[in-house]
């Protein structure tokens, strides 16, 4: 039997695995991307976009796999067995950053290269942090979106998913500050959560709708409540009078977007985002180095790296109205 | 590990009279079919043994995507330490009869994992105090159940379903829904990494620390507990008769509350081991996605325990754990993408329904009651 | 070698085609034969009584005749033609009800639901409630019971009554064999009463009934004819007038039987239990009774004549509300059965099944259950040797027959399972023995291997107090008997009682001591 | 073997009450609580008596009240069926997809929804039924396998434009006749039907007669088999229709979450409408109050302003004391029996 070169401590660093796929040539890099939840638009876009990398660049392997429920446990097995596949680079888009931090020492010390994406985990080892926009980006697009919308002043509320969800947690956190300072007549009144669960989302709007007959705005902080919020809109007959945003995957928004019920969802091209992460990933497989900026692609010339924060930003926010929606078939 | 000298418990070397003549008649063979059709250990051992095997032979043939070797054994059986220790809890809780069953120790998870995050990572608290302290604190917990079944009568599962609830609520709002990961926290983490065995270490692969520190004293304290103390003969005693129990003079009651509480104790130290495990302390450790109790219970239930009480073995519910999490450490490794998670599920289930209607079915067969 | 036999029944002659003829039935229950070859032959408007130790294979008889189990091999015929009984619906169909031996009720339910279960009157889609209560409010009063029983939930009715119910719920439809199996073991005297007259008026109009029980003095009471089991195989038929209680047992247990008294005296006169005045609201009161060292006393009294509660009270199950215990000049108040056990009170239930047996934990297990605190260190670690040694003892003492102290005991057959039970009372030589209804649903060997251990305890200076509702057992055993009418203590014997002594002072004379008062429904 | 009625029964004077009273002492709790906080929510919120609420809050008790009543039933008979929110999954998905594939009209994706969970009933009810192993063991594998099944058909995606065809059943507009919501008129509906079914029909009693004791109905020639069956796929056929009224409920989107959790709240519902999980007891109309109390506690809790997390505390609060209630009332049942024993 031999010992397990997966193991924190032991075993030397293997630092053959990243030289091995650029000197062998034949053999592909294998980059892993591991998101929060499978089956859900955003990642699956991000997965998509991934997979148009590796067949575009022709050099890695793209390999994708998630939890069925956004769970850091099963999270961290996924994890576990692309350390045992000793694929040369794993990313992550981790459900608890925290718990993440220890595993990602562990595929480093297995020589594996590693990242996140998506969601960061700023306590950890991993060398880059492929970011979609900045949560001050995010924050203030929703805020500035729905204000606009709501004429600058009134109160609104967010209808939250998970409770411990650290990036959506940020998010409002600038977005309350942000609120405050640039809009001083408007006021958020209340944060709900309702989990992953669409239905749950439209009714707790519903009930805010009701606990606060003179709110004008709400927002759906993440795929699930983006659309759920808009259609309790729809429900109350209130389209025009209550005005939601949201970070909502286009296509499920198209329908609100079109009827009003939804002014904008904020987000950005995830599969630009998918194509991004996998491009890293093939990049630390091959021991590359990031410059200040990055030309991807066509589509992303231009790609900046703080090297001191170690982090690849994607580009600024996007605001998906009615009239951009079709561009995205996700 | 074997614990099959457990001595009340008949779930195992079936006592039943049976007919001389047939058990001489049969071959070996025949014999051997009837153990494993009869008795649940022989069946998981014989199931383990079958699934290592053809995880061996498929990683032979090429067709995962990583060796199954003993390595990645190992390193996956830091999924069996909080599994195999909830799943002991609910032995105890099911052990104790009139359908006794926890579906709040993913709760108790939760929260007093959020208490160890207090006393360890905010109070800073000494360690071992931390742990104690945690752990009475669960214990603490299970004896709310303890207290509503035992004493007031509640069915168990009315009780733990509402005591899950409740946990659950409170250990969402206790730190404002954040999880708690401050430094001595994510130090924590070491406490799970794989060792070296002493002597043997050279020749086999290192093993997560967390089995040593907390799974096998666990159910090295279990098994003693419910096959060496008279507080387990009360335990089987109640859970098989709590009437005939009553009237042999046992306390019925304080045992049954025991059940709980111990259930309840044993949540509390994998609330520790959750929160070393994930260098955090989550409100949502345990009742995530479809929280631990569940598959615990199945766990449980797969290992052997009847869960009509007063039948199970530690050792069933040790290879049930096994079973299941070599058996998904595979499936990650045989399918690609998205479908090794869901695959899980499919073998999850059809595990632990075929094993039930085999063992159903096999007992009637050769006239043993499951 | 069944021997056929002519009755001397009116209306019932010989020429008359059998109502029932079982024939050649054999049934295994995997390695157990419990029927084998058996032949049953019933006339139309006789009552034919199943006798046979336990475990002799009557309720499989009837099992197989309900549609419960089907025989391995046989021919039954009913009225001459075959009958073919894949199910009790099919036995339901051929006219034949059965009241079986464990009451079969459903607590939730109301009494008329429970006698129409299965079997409803409907109208249109739904139940005819009216019609089904009209029909139940008829066959209650043949059985002495108010209409208002009817719509009563079972579950609030004492079990005297419930049984009653399930004897209602055969009697209803028409029957043409009914199967009664030990359907007086729960029933006072006067409820053992009314049910012969009901049985007598089903058989006057045709109706056969097969009648089980352990009661032996009851079949010459009821019976007509009387086949006797052994070892699942039928023994033979007699008339009834061919035979004697006596002649019943022997040919029950294939030996002759003997019977002999021992004479005991107390070895103190200090009452190792006495209680005085004792009462409880609602179940009894004034109770006196001592017993002394080396002396075996009855309390005797018919089922709910709170007989059953004063054992409870004693062993603190239940709580006295008034008068006192006094172990040996000490007054004790037993709080629980573990506090009445440290006390030196040993207790037998009444009950085996339920509150005797750990059903499928090892004879050693259901031995030392209750015993932990002698039968381990520090009264925390159980010591095993120990364990194994006590229950081999007291097996070998017992005479329990089993291959190892290792076997469960919920494979045992029942007067196996009681002498463990009982074993269980032994462990620590108690100062003061319960034993309530110690031989209930034993055979005679079994009862006669009961009765001696009894009378083995107390010559080793046990105060043995056997509370029982079984009356020639109660004087057989008891040096002194006690008796218990509506509540309280009347009449004391002494060894020399008669049964027909006992008896008229426990079911008293003028006043029906029973709860079943035909008071009107208004 | 049908008795006829003996034409020799003269008593039809008075028509005595031959049947437990309709309504039990939970259900009367429970109407005087659910009053009880709308009265108090009234008072303390701005809008909560208003028809822009209470009609969304009926909307939204539906489906937890309607996949309660097979449960109740289930329940009943002493068995239980975890495996419902991977029903509501695969019933969901499938009628998703189907409706954005064929643009069903809605008595097709009805039928279709129920078909599915009848069928998914009928896996269930045959492993209990045939199997001989416990209803919680089975149906926790079940569940696990319908998950798998659900995600499969997912095959990882949302599905994106489902017609508002289902909206028959939703929040809005289309979701109601004069103001009524037809989610909860149906439900009421069909709840009434299994009252009536469960205390008036032959069928009925026999499911409160297999959960008292299985092994005397089977003597009683009760086909137990049968009925067990019956109550497992009469739940897979309502949690069919209650996953329509999920959809409906839900946005234009369906993902994989539909569904997660559901279980327990179902459970929840039936047990704090007094239903007793040993079996043998239990009413339809308890479970549809026990649903609408949950709602009302979770958007309460909402329109309170109150940390939405809270609304679980008080359900656990809820389910203590509403079984408590009936725990209590037992034990004065029986006191009763005794005092009453002891005065004849
Ligand atoms: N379901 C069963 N499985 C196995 N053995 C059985 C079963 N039912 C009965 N037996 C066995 O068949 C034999 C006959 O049992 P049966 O119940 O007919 O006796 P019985 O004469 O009615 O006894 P009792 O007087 O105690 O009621 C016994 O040995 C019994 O253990
Ligand atoms: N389920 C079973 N499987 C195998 N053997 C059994 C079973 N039940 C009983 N036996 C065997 O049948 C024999 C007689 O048991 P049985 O239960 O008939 O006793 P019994 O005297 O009729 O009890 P009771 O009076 O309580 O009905 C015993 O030797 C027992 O080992
Ligand atoms: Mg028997
Ligand atoms: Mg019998």
């Amino acid at each position: 039997t031999k010992k397990n070169d997966s193991s924190s401590y032991g075993g030397a660093p293997a630092t053959g695995a990243a030289t091995s796929a650029s000197a062998g040539g034949g053999a592909k890099a294998k980059v892993a991307f591991v998101p929060k939840l499978q089956g859900i638009p955003y990642f699956e876009a991000m997965n998509a976009g991934g997979k148009k990398a590796a067949e575009e660049m022709g050099t890695i392997e793209w390999l994708y796999q998630g939890p069925t429920q956004a769970d850091a446990a099963a999270q961290a097995d996924i994890v576990r067995s692309f350390i045992q596949q000793k694929v040369d680079a794993i990313i992550v888009a981790p459900n608890d950053p925290d718990s993440m931090a220890p595993l990602l020492k562990q595929a480093k010390d297995a020589g594996i290269s590693v990242a996140t994406s998506d969601t960061d985990a700023p306590n950890s080892v991993r060398e880059v942090f492929v970011n979609q926009a900045t949560a001050q980006g995010i924050g203030e697009g929703l805020t500035d979106s729905l204000l606009e919308a709501m004429g600058d002043k009134g109160t609104y509320a967010i209808v939250s998913c998970g409770q411990t969800a650290e990036n959506l947690n940020a998010w409002i956190k600038v977005q309350r500050d942000y609120t405050a300072k640039k809009y001083p007549q408007a006021k958020i009144v209340d944060v709900v959560y309702a989990g992953e669960d669409q239905a749950k989302a439209t009714q707790m709007a519903t009930d805010l709708m009701n606990a606060h007959p003179d709110l004008t705005g709400l927002v759906g902080e993440c795929t699930s409540s983006a659309p759920g919020v808009a259609q309790a809109v729809k429900d109350a007959g209130k389209i025009g009078k209550v005005f939601t945003v949201g970070l909502g995957t286009p296509q499920s928004m198209k329908p609100y977007l079109t009827d009003g019920s939804s002014s904008a969802s904020i987000l950005w091209d995830v599969e630009n985002l998918g194509y991004l992460t996998a491009w890293t990933g093939a990049q630390l497989a091959e021991g590359k180095t990031l410059a200040a900026k990055n030309k991807v692609n066509d589509k992303l010339p231009d790609v900046a790296f703080d090297s001191a924060t170690k982090m690849l930003l994607l580009g600024p926010a996007l605001e998906i109205t009615k009239d951009n929606v079709d561009q995205f078939n996700y | 590990m074997s614990t099959s000298t457990q001595a009340p418990t008949p779930a195992g070397p079936d006592p039943a009279p049976r007919p001389a003549a047939a058990e001489r008649g049969d071959s070996i063979g025949a014999r051997a079919l009837r153990a494993v059709l009869t008795q649940r250990i022989t069946l998981l051992a014989v199931l383990i043994v079958v699934v290592v095997l053809s995880y061996v032979a498929l990683d032979a043939g090429g067709y995962l995507t990583a060796p199954y070797d003993p390595d990645y054994l190992s390193a996956s059986l830091i999924n069996a330490v909080p599994l195999a220790m909830l799943a002991l809890a609910e032995l105890l809780v099911i052990l104790s009869g009139r359908g006794g069953i926890d579906l709040s120790v993913g709760a108790i998870v939760a929260l007093s994992g959020m208490v160890f995050g207090f006393m360890y990572g905010q109070w800073g608290w000494p360690l071992w105090l931390a742990v104690v302290a945690t752990a009475g604190f669960g214990a603490l917990c299970g004896a709310l159940n303890g207290f509503l079944v035992a004493y007031i009568g509640f069915p168990a599962l009315i009780a733990t379903l509402a005591t899950f609830y409740a946990f659950k609520s409170l250990a969402i709002v206790v730190n404002q829904q954040s999880p708690i990961s401050t430094p001595p926290i994510q130090e924590l983490y070491s406490l799970t990494r794989s060792v070296e065995i002493p002597v043997i270490g050279g020749q086999i692969p290192d093993v997560p620390l967390g089995i040593f520190t907390f799974l096998l004293p666990t159910v090295l304290i279990v098994w003693l507990l419910l096959a060496r103390t008279t507080y387990g003969r009360r335990l089987y005693a109640v859970g098989t008769n709590d009437v005939a129990s009553l009237w042999a003079g046992q306390p019925v009651r304080a045992t049954r509350f025991g059940a709980y509480a111990l259930a309840g104790l044993i949540s509390g130290l994998v609330a520790v081991v959750t929160v070393a495990q994930f260098a955090s302390a989550r409100p949502d450790a345990g009742v995530s996605g479809n929280g631990m109790a569940l598959p615990a219970i199945t766990i449980a239930v797969l290992g052997g325990v009847a869960i009509t009480g007063g039948i199970g073995r530690v050792a069933g519910v040790v290879l049930a754990t096994l079973l299941i999490v070599w058996l998904n450490a595979g499936i990650l490794l045989a399918f690609v993408g998205n479908e090794g998670s869901q695959y899980q599920l499919l073998a999850l289930g059809v595990v632990l329904v075929a094993a039930a209607l085999l063992n159903g079915f096999a007992g009637r067969r050769y006239g043993v009651a499951d | 070698m069944t021997s056929t036999v002519t009755s001397s029944r009116p209306g019932a002659g010989p020429d008359a085609p059998a109502r029932l003829a079982m024939t050649g039935i054999s049934k295994r229950f995997g390695a157990v034969r419990a029927i084998r070859q058996a032949d049953l032959v019933v006339r139309p408007g006789t009552v034919h009584a199943l006798v046979g130790e336990n475990g002799a294979g009557k309720s499989t008889m009837i099992k197989i005749l309900a549609g419960v189990e089907t025989p391995d091999t046989g021919d039954i015929e009913v009225d001459g033609s075959p009958a073919s009984i894949r199910g009790t619906s099919d036995a339901l169909a051929l006219g034949i009800a059965t009241v079986y031996q464990e009451p079969q009720l459903f607590g939730e339910l109301t009494v008329s639901e429970n006698i129409f279960i299965g079997r409803e009157v409907r109208r249109g889609a739904r139940v005819d409630w009216a019609a089904q209560h009209a029909q139940v409010v008829d066959v209650l009063d043949l059985l002495g019971l108010p209409p208002r029983v009817a719509t009563a939930t079972v579950a609030d009715l004492p079990i005297a009554t419930q049984q009653q119910v399930s004897i209602a719920k055969a009697l209803v439809g028409n029957a043409r064999i009914l199967i009664l199996d030990e359907p007086s073991a729960i029933l006072t005297d006067a409820e053992i009463d009314v049910l012969f007259t009901v049985v007598r008026r089903l058989v006057a109009s045709g109706v056969s009934v097969i009648y089980i029980s352990h009661r032996l003095d009851e079949l010459f009471r009821i019976a007509d004819e009387v086949t006797v089991m052994r070892d699942g195989a039928t023994i033979g038929t007699y008339p009834i007038g061919d035979l004697t209680v006596r002649r019943v047992a022997e040919l029950m247990v294939g030996g002759i039987l003997t019977q002999e008294k021992a004479v005991r005296a107390p070895t103190q006169d200090t009452p190792a239990l006495e209680l005085s005045g004792l009462g409880r609201v609602g179940a009894f009161h004034d109770v006196d009774v001592a017993v002394r060292p080396g002396e075996v006393v009855g309390l005797y009294g018919l089922v709910g004549s709170g007989v059953s509660e004063i054992a409870a009270c004693v062993y603190g199950i239940d709580r006295a509300t008034s008068g006192t215990i006094t172990l040996a000049g000490r007054q004790v108040r037993p709080k629980n059965p573990g506090h009445a056990k440290r006390l030196g009170i040993a207790l037998l239930p009444a009950n085996r099944k339920q509150e005797g047996m750990f059903s499928f934990q090892s004879i050693a297990f259901n031995i030392s259950a209750g015993h932990l605190d002698r039968l381990s260190k520090a009264g925390f670690w159980v010591d095993r040797a120990a364990e194994r040694t006590v229950a081999r003892d007291l097996i070998k003492r017992l005479a329990v027959k089993t291959p190892s102290e290792k076997q469960a005991i919920g494979a045992m057959s029942g007067g196996n399972a009681q002498k463990v039970v009982l074993a269980r009372q032994l462990v620590s030589r108690p100062e003061v023995l319960v034993l309530a209804e110690p031989t209930q649903g034993v055979d005679i060997g079994a009862k006669e291997e009961i009765h001696k251990i009894i009378a083995e305890l107390a010559a080793e200076g046990t105060a043995v107090l056997v509370v029982t509702s079984d009356l020639p057992e109660a004087l057989r055993v008891a040096d002194r008997l006690v008796v218990v009418r509506g509540g309280t203590t009347t009449v004391e014997f002494g060894p020399d009682a008669t049964q027909v002594d006992v008896l008229a002072a426990a079911a008293g004379h003028d006043d029906p001591s029973d709860a079943s008062d035909p008071e009107q429904d208004s | 073997m049908t008795t006829t009625a003996p034409p020799t029964s003269p008593r039809p004077t008075r028509r005595a009450r031959v049947l437990p009273p309709p309504i039990a002492g939970q259900e009367l709790v429970l109407v005087a609580v659910i009053a009880l906080m709308w009265v108090v929510l009234a008072l303390t919120t701005p809008a909560f008596a208003s028809a822009g609420s209470i009609q969304p809050l009926l909307v939204a008790t539906a489906p937890i009240a309607l996949a309660g009543i097979g449960m109740t039933i289930v329940i009943i008979t002493g068995g239980i069926d975890v495996s419902v929110g991977g029903m509501m999954m695969v019933c969901a998905v499938v009628t998703a997809k189907a409706l954005v594939a064929f643009e069903l009209a809605l008595p097709l994706a009805l039928g279709l929804s129920v078909a599915v969970g009848g069928l998914l009933g009928l896996v269930n009810g045959l492993l209990i039924a045939y199997g001989r192993v416990h209803a919680i063991i089975i149906t926790f594998g079940t569940m696990n396998v319908f998950l798998f099944v659900g995600l499969q058909i997912f095959a990882s995606r949302t599905v994106n434009g489902i017609p508002s065809t289902l909206q028959f059943f939703g929040r809005g507009v289309a979701g109601r006749t004069l103001g009524v919501p037809h989610a909860f008129v149906l439900t009421l509906l069909i709840a009434a039907i299994a009252w009536w079914y469960l205390r008036h029909t032959a069928g009925g009693r026999h499911f409160y007669a297999i959960g008292g004791d299985a092994q005397a109905a089977r003597l009683a020639g009760i086909d137990v088999r049968g009925r067990i069956l019956a109550a497992y796929v009469v739940t897979g056929l309502l949690v069919g229709l209650a996953s329509c009224f999920l959809i409906a409920q839900g946005t234009s989107s369906l993902d994989q979450s539909v569904g997660n959790g559901k279980e327990l709240a179902v459970i929840a519902a039936v047990v704090i409408g007094g239903t007793s999980i040993m079996g043998g007891r239990g009413s339809v109309l308890g479970t549809v109050l026990g649903a609408l109390l949950v709602q009302t506690v979770t958007s309460g809790v909402t329109q309170l302003g109150w940390p939405s997390q809270l609304s679980d505390l008080f359900v656990g609060i809820f389910i203590i004391v509403a079984v408590g209630a009936d725990l209590l009332r037992e034990r004065a049942r029986r006191r009763r029996l005794r005092a009453k024993g002891a005065a004849a």
